[in-house]
């Protein structure tokens, strides 16, 4: 379970995250949906300890997750899949995923070599692509190889920052279909930001709503989904 | 003929130590993204700490491991001393702009150089200083003929291909140097990857310190050692290294050993005057042919 | 709107103030002092070109102690073979090393960063040697004796007897204060504006229209032109040889400029003065510890070194940014 | 325009001089201990009461053989610490950037330590200003009579650095008949890089050219890098003759030890190597200035290395002839005064020199004579004959003549009192 | 081809090494039409708009401009044959405001040059290019923050002063490479009337994943896949054939599209 309380965040005088608590259970989507800037990737890279907190407290399965590196907090099973196509664009595709499941390659090394080949078995598109530098990938094919990175190392929390962008729609059927399996065969938590509410709520248990830095909502999705108050004041539609 | 070949002798095994050098840039480039021009200020300063160590009694092997080891400590103070805070701030004001990010590490390394400089001049400047070499320096005899090189020369050739040989595996055949390549490229990635980007940073900064010093270690007992001899060293290192493209080990020897055949064949052929004019020449020809050196990657246009 | 209007007028008060705030500083000052002021005074002429070429167009050059070095051999060849004046020298000093400028822009043009920092040092080094190469002309490691000569008798009947160094500060003001007005208004209008646009993005700017390597190329022309004057006026102050240029000249323009603040006009400023006289601070500062000449004469080096690595790591804007911020950005 | 009472560093109690050399940086390497040496024999004669009353200050300037700081520094003595005249300053590049400035100002510029005859040659160019050394061009004349009489039958070549330094030797030898190739017989190579690029090229063009007597004419350090490195590449020229500004055994050896080379086997490398002075060795125990200023050296030098040799040896003996022309020009001490003493008795001031000074109306050299010796075993430089023969001649293209000068003796409180 | 078509591609290959990224591609876009060019990812959308702005070099074809053939322009060609491009993401200048920002799209209709500017004598020619600047923001309502930089503007907002500043340039073609990636639902409501508004300025070409968004904006699509152009016609003919939904926009079409295009 992911519990959140009174998280406050800001950039310099910015004051991002005002006061944000919730919680997200194990094994389910959580999706958070708000208005551009309304400070839901902010959350999530606090959450991932790119950026720091200034009050509040994050705790997954138990771990405080407060006041540590991003590279402490993925070895404690959260993987981030930041806005925007987060690769490297001078590696190649393969060394790209290979990248993502490093620090387990030691005590897992079998398991990594399975978890290698099943990414390629989710994007065949990657595979053709294997020895390709990613910045010569298309907009979409980076942003796989963006979640294929976090994917491999068999993350039980995943942080999805607008999954959706840059790809074509049949794409992001097939990665929330695939992520939604991998919530119930192994248990993954998903905590899913997204524009797109209506997609994001469709696919999600739980939704929280950000606006401003604050939740100003937070029920099951299919109610959310049917509150076309809620929708036409926070999201304009 | 004989001068031919007494040339080309001359220039591999100048050419080593140039490749050395440049493999030292290469391995902070590729671990931290910063070329740095304190480099052999930090070699300067572990074979001054050899020196030292064997004019007070101590011998040769003791006070090369100890230089090698100073050497990696040095590069990992600067790293945590300079690059890590520099790193860590936010690309905002003066560092928003890419061109700056680039430009920011050099100016620091630089002060990193007079610092450096400044501290082996208040501890050791009263005199120049001669280094030994661990192995014989004394012209190879063979059919009653003196060969144009030494012993000295054809180990510091197997250091350096040895070098080469280990980086090269490390880089590209183990997850370090994966880790590695990953954090110079993009630390935020990186560290999202679970990589521990600190660490591997000062790692790198440390194994180019070993191999400057390594470099250091090397040149000196052909020359001389004082608080600014090597910078000249690093300046044709640097050639090397961009000649080489500035990301690839082998393109660095490679352009090492060029180098050095270049610096023989003017001092031999034309005049040692000649020798930092033949550099800028032969640089900016490469650059202008081909601006990624000769072993870099071909850059795309790019919006 | 219509304060942008002035902005070319502005400028022009600001450089005439600073004239006569240096040229009345000058005349309270001991004849050191005058003399330090006019390096100050030159120096900031080279500081500008790192302002312009690394400040403005983001293009880093440690080999702008060699462009001086042009430029002060391009003065002292008019003055000694064509026997013609400093001032038109100081022309020839600027041209020739636009010139020169120009040639380096080309290769520069498709470099960035560290390649471009290491190929500029490259230069730096092997520009010497060209005046040992043509030793007849260039005088070989001894250099070519020139000086700024006496002061004019109208300015010696206007304000009386004027010492060595006080001719050589008020020779040199006059420049300076044309360079610091070009600067003004090269930054102040389109020009830098782009230059700008360049530094931050190269491909958005050239989707607007600019065609981004010929700009760089012209901004090492017009930076080298600066350098150039810098030089030929430093020369002036005894001989031009490769003594005088030597690659720590490079490096302390570009120090001067990162201590002052790397965009700003008023950084150059502070930024050559601190040079300058940091040496002298030391040595007042130090005088009462006695150290011994071995640790005093390596001092400057040391605190230059870490004044040089703290502005980057804490202050990167440098002096006129802490002072002034978020202005010239 | 001086006058008695207004010349500034004068007063009844204290004499201030200045100097500059490159004390910190690439050249600085044995230079550094020449200013120490002279503060040390100026702290003695204060020790013995000063020159007439007036204690003699030091005031030394560091410009790390950069021209552009040598005008700042010189401005500096001259206005900040209002130095009564120059003394011995050190560095051909840099003083040429402040000379003609010193001069139009009237302040004596003595005992400069550099061998271009440039600065002394025309003294209606540079009234003030005397040198200190033998010009390089003297010295290689005189080097060069000796190698061509001695070694005629030999192939003789030439390593030098390609500064005034290096080409007035060339100038000198070319003088005296020893005519070198380029590319053959000829090596050079740019002053301050053997410390980093070394001279193996150098060294193997001139072992490929089979030359058998080498001369050098560069810096100690480059002297030691050359003899090295001809050992490695087992080159043995049969014989090899240092200019004296490149031939300071104590630096030489230091420099080879620091390398691994022990002093026994630098002793065995350097004994038979041919070299020239004006004074006496600075091994040579047996000489009364050396002795004295030894005494005066361990006694007296506060630097940071007090080790005796020939750097410290020049700096004694510049310190004493300053000290000799100030108790010359008496009491009544004017920078006019001092000029025109140098310039009228100035040959006839004595020194640990074995040749007197050259000073004229007509010209500000210094020594215009040396003696040629060769090191013995025990790295003393001893007369190639059985007797010391000073040769002398001069910058141009004079004959060489032996000198018959007979060195005065040592006043028995080191203290001279004047010609 | 047709008399009036403003930009037309016609037989057009590009190749990376052995991938064929874009194979005989025919696109037209006439005068104030707006046409969207749809396709599954590495369809090779980019590819073609790079090499209309002279970032790729085809292998073979041509494009042409007003009938003029045009091959390989340098990136600052571009505003010279009035194509505007936005890059993907932002791009704006980080150290000039947002109004300079402008000002460099305004460039091309400069009278200054590095003589005057250093004489400082272009503040008149100055003040004609902030009045421009102003203009354009004005049209996309980014004229309120003229004097912030860019590190201070939400999102959308730079992404209006990213196209205020292409459009500074009155381009006769704007090209646009996802506009609405990243965007709400509000703010791409806006900039598809903004985009509506535009079409009586130039002509539109514009990459866009977001269906709904591109339903509402073209007048004509352009669907690619595999670097081939399998349909072509108003959104409402292409998303009716069957190689569009298998490839794009999947088999679920009718109940997908509104749930994952928006509503
Ligand atoms: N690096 C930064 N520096 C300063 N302020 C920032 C920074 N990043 C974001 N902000 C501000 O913080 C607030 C929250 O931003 P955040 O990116 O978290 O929003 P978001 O909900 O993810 O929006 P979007 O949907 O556009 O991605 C916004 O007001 C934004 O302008
Ligand atoms: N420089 C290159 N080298 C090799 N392959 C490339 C290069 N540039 C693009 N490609 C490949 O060409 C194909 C087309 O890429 P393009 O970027 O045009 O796709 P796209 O249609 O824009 O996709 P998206 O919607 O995902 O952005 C992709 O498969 C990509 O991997
Ligand atoms: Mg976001
Ligand atoms: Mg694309």
């Amino acid at each position: 379970m992911l519990e959140i309380r009174n998280l406050i965040a800001s950039y310099g005088p910015v004051l991002a995250i005002r006061d944000i608590s919730f919680t997200a259970d194990a094994g389910k989507i959580t999706t958070v949906i708000g208005a551009n800037g309304a400070g839901k990737s902010t959350l999530l890279r606090v959450i991932s300890g790119l950026e720091p907190a200034t009050s509040g407290s994050i705790t997954w399965q138990g771990h405080s997750l407060l006041n540590k590196t991003p590279e402490a907090i993925v070895r404690l099973g959260v993987a981030h899949v930041p806005e925007g196509h987060a690769v490297i664009a001078s590696l190649t595709v393969a060394e790209n995923i290979e990248m993502g499941a490093l620090f387990r390659r030691r005590a897992h090394k079998q398991d990594v070599r399975v978890a290698i080949s099943e990414m390629y078995a989710l994007f065949p598109r990657l595979e053709e692509r294997r020895n390709q530098l990613a910045g010569t990938l298309s907009g979409g094919e980076r942003q796989m190889l963006a979640i294929s990175r976090a994917l491999v190392s068999r993350p039980s929390l995943l942080l999805l920052d607008e999954p959706s962008l840059g790809l074509a729609p049949l794409v992001v059927e097939q990665i929330i279909a695939t992520i939604k399996q991998l919530c119930i065969s192994t248990g993954l938590s998903v905590l899913l930001v997204e524009q797109n509410a209506n997609t994001a709520l469709a696919v999600a248990d739980h939704g929280v709503l950000l606006s401003l830095g604050s939740v100003v909502a937070d029920q099951p999705a299919s109610l959310m989904r049917a509150d076309s108050a809620l929708r036409s004041a926070y999201l304009g539609y | 003929m004989d001068t031919a070949l007494t040339t080309l002798f001359l220039g591999t095994t100048r050419g080593a130590v140039f490749a050395l050098v440049a493999m030292g840039l290469v391995l902070v480039w590729r671990g931290a993204g910063i070329v740095n021009f304190a480099q052999m200020g930090q070699a300067m300063f572990s074979t001054y700490i050899a020196s030292s160590l064997i004019i007070s009694g101590h011998g040769y092997w003791f006070a090369f491991a100890t230089a090698l080891i100073a050497g990696a400590l040095l590069g990992a103070l600067v790293d945590v001393a300079v690059m890590r805070p520099l790193t860590k701030r936010s690309h905002s004001g003066i560092l928003a702009s890419e061109s700056m990010r680039a430009t920011v590490p050099v100016i620091a390394s630089l002060g990193i150089l007079g610092i450096l400089q400044s501290l082996a001049g208040m501890l050791w400047a009263a005199e120049e200083r001669g280094f030994p070499s661990p192995v014989s320096d004394v012209a190879v005899k063979a059919f009653g003929k003196t060969a144009p090189f030494t012993n000295f020369d054809l180990f510091i050739i197997i250091v350096v291909l040895l070098t080469l040989a280990a980086t090269t595996l490390f880089f590209t055949k183990t997850g370090m140097g994966l880790a590695m390549r990953a954090t110079a490229l993009n630390p935020e990635v990186a560290r999202l990857s679970g990589i521990r980007i600190g660490r591997v940073r000062t790692l790198s900064w440390a194994i180019s310190g070993v191999a400057s010093s390594l470099a250091g270690l090397l040149i000196t007992p052909s020359a001389n050692l004082s608080p600014n001899t090597l910078d000249l060293i690093l300046i044709v290192g640097f050639t090397a290294a961009v000649v080489g493209g500035l990301e690839s080990l082998p393109g660095s020897v490679v352009g090492g050993f060029i180098l050095g055949l270049l610096i023989a064949v003017v001092n031999v052929y034309d005049a040692p005057d000649d020798v930092f004019l033949a550099l800028l020449i032969f640089l900016l020809v490469v650059l202008i042919v081909k601006p990624g050196g000769l072993f870099g990657s071909k850059r795309v246009r790019n919006v | 709107m219509f304060k942008y209007k002035r902005t070319g007028i502005r400028n022009l008060a600001i450089a005439l103030i600073f004239t006569v705030a240096i040229i009345a500083l000058g005349a309270i000052l001991d004849p050191y002092n005058q003399g330090q002021l006019a390096v100050v005074s030159m120096l900031f002429i080279g500081v500008l070109s790192v302002t312009l070429l690394t400040g403005t167009s983001g293009q880093i050059s440690l080999g702008q102690g060699a462009l001086m070095a042009v430029g002060g051999y391009a003065s002292a060849l008019t003055i000694l073979n064509l026997g013609l004046s400093i001032w038109f020298a100081l022309v020839m000093a600027i041209i020739v090393s636009a010139l020169a400028g120009l040639l380096l822009g080309f290769a520069a043009a498709r470099l960035t960063g560290p390649y471009l920092a290491g190929t500029t040092l490259v230069l730096a080094l092997a520009l010497p040697s060209l005046a040992i190469r043509f030793e007849s002309v260039l005088g070989g490691d001894v250099g070519l004796n020139v000086d700024f000569g006496n002061p004019p008798a109208w300015l010696v009947s206007a304000f009386g007897e004027i010492g060595y160094e006080q001719w050589q500060l008020y020779a040199t003001v006059p420049l300076t204060c044309l360079a610091l007005l070009a600067t003004a208004n090269i930054l102040s209008s389109r020009t830098g504006r782009m230059w700008r646009a360049i530094r931050d993005h190269e491909s958005a700017a050239s989707l607007m229209g600019i065609n981004v390597s010929n700009n760089k190329i012209f901004t090492f022309v017009v930076s080298s032109g600066f350098a150039g004057l810098s030089g030929a006026l430093y020369g002036l102050r005894g001989i031009v040889g490769p003594s005088v240029y030597p690659i720590s000249l490079s490096l302390l323009l570009l120090t001067g400029a990162i201590l002052g603040g790397l965009r700003s006009i008023a950084g150059a400023l502070i930024g050559s003065a601190l040079v300058v006289f940091l040496p002298d601070l030391i040595e007042w500062a130090t005088r009462p510890l006695a150290l011994s000449e071995q640790i005093g004469n390596y001092l400057p080096g040391l605190i230059g070194g870490v004044l040089l690595h703290l502005t980057v790591i804490l202050n990167p804007g440098g002096i006129a940014h802490a002072l002034h911020r978020h202005k010239n950005k | 325009p001086a006058n008695a009472a207004s010349d500034p560093g004068v007063t009844d109690t204290e004499i201030v001089l200045g100097m500059q050399l490159p004390q910190s940086g690439p050249a600085s390497p044995g230079y550094n201990k020449v200013d120490d040496a002279m503060r040390a024999y100026f702290d003695y004669v204060n020790s013995k009461g000063g020159v007439n009353g007036r204690m003699i200050r030091l005031e030394v300037k560091d410009d790390a053989y950069k021209a552009g700081l040598t005008v700042s520094t010189a401005s500096s003595l001259i206005n900040k610490e209002k130095v009564f005249a120059f003394v011995g300053s050190v560095g051909t590049q840099t003083h040429i950037s402040v000379i003609k400035d010193i001069n139009r100002r009237g302040i004596p510029d003595i005992f400069v330590n550099s061998g271009y005859s440039g600065f002394y040659t025309d003294p209606k160019k540079y009234p003030n200003s005397f040198g200190d050394l033998g010009t390089y061009v003297v010295e290689a004349k005189i080097l060069g009579k000796y190698l061509k009489e001695t070694y005629g039958d030999k192939k003789i070549g030439i390593l030098y650095q390609t500064d005034d330094f290096g080409r007035n030797a060339v100038a000198g030898f070319a003088t005296a008949g020893l005519k070198f190739t380029p590319k053959e017989t000829a090596a050079t190579f740019i002053a301050g890089t053997q410390g980093s690029l070394g001279l193996v090229s150098q060294m193997s063009q001139l072992k490929a050219a089979g030359v058998e007597v080498v001369i050098i004419a560069a810096v100690s350090s480059a002297s030691a890098v050359a003899i090295s490195t001809a050992a490695k590449i087992g080159y043995a020229p049969k014989k090899w003759a240092i200019i004296s500004v490149g031939a300071d055994a104590t630096t030489i050896q230091g420099l080879l030890y620091a390398g691994g080379v022990p002093f026994a086997t630098s002793a065995a490398m350097l004994t038979g190597v041919i070299s020239a002075s004006h004074a006496p060795a600075a091994g040579d125990s047996s000489d009364e200035f050396v002795t004295a200023f030894k005494k005066i050296n361990d006694d007296f030098n506060k630097g940071p290395s007090k080790a005796w040799d020939n750097n410290v040896l020049q700096g004694m003996n510049t310190a004493y002839l300053t000290t000799e022309a100030l108790f010359g020009v008496g009491k009544n001490l004017t920078r006019k005064a001092l000029v025109s003493y140098l310039e009228t008795k100035g040959s006839s001031l004595s020194s640990a020199a074995l040749v007197p000074l050259g000073y004229s109306k007509a010209t500000h050299e210094a020594y215009t004579g040396f003696w040629v010796g060769a090191y013995d075993a025990s790295t003393v430089l001893k007369p190639v004959g059985t007797d010391r023969v000073v040769y002398t001649t001069d910058s141009g293209s004079g004959p060489v003549t032996v000198s018959t000068y007979k060195r005065p003796a040592m006043p028995v409180d080191a203290l001279p009192k004047g010609a | 081809m047709k008399e009036n078509s403003l930009l037309s591609v016609a037989n057009l290959s590009v190749n990376f090494g052995g991938l064929n990224a874009l194979s005989d591609v025919f696109l037209q876009v006439n005068a104030n039409e707006v046409v969207g060019l749809i396709g599954p990812n590495g369809a090779g959308k980019t590819t073609l708009f790079n090499a209309i702005s002279g970032l790729v070099k085809p292998s073979q074809g041509t494009i042409a401009l007003h009938g003029e053939k045009i091959s390989w322009p340098e990136p600052h060609q571009l505003s010279k044959l009035a194509i505007a491009r936005t890059l993907q993401g932002v791009g704006l200048f980080a150290g000039l405001t947002v109004l300079e920002n402008v000002m460099m799209g305004a460039d091309r209709h400069r009278s200054s040059h590095f003589f005057r500017d250093i004489a400082g004598l272009s503040s008149r020619d100055e003040a004609r290019l902030r009045e421009r600047g102003m203009q354009a923001l004005a049209w996309t309502g980014a004229h309120t923050f003229a004097d912030k930089f860019p590190d201070q503007l939400t999102y959308p907002d730079s992404k209006r002063v990213a196209l205020a500043r292409a459009l500074v340039l009155e381009p006769a073609l704007l090209l646009l490479d996802e506009p609405a990636a990243g965007l709400g639902h509000d703010d791409i409501e806006k900039l598809a009337t903004l985009i509506k508004q535009i079409k009586s300025k130039c002509a539109v070409l514009v990459v866009e994943h977001h269906v709904d968004f591109v339903s509402k904006i073209s007048d004509r699509v352009y669907v690619l896949n595999f670097g081939k152009v399998i349909s072509s016609g108003t959104f409402g003919e292409v998303k009716l054939n069957p190689e569009v939904i298998s490839a794009y926009l999947g088999a679920s079409n009718d109940s997908g599209t509104s749930s994952l295009g928006g509503k």
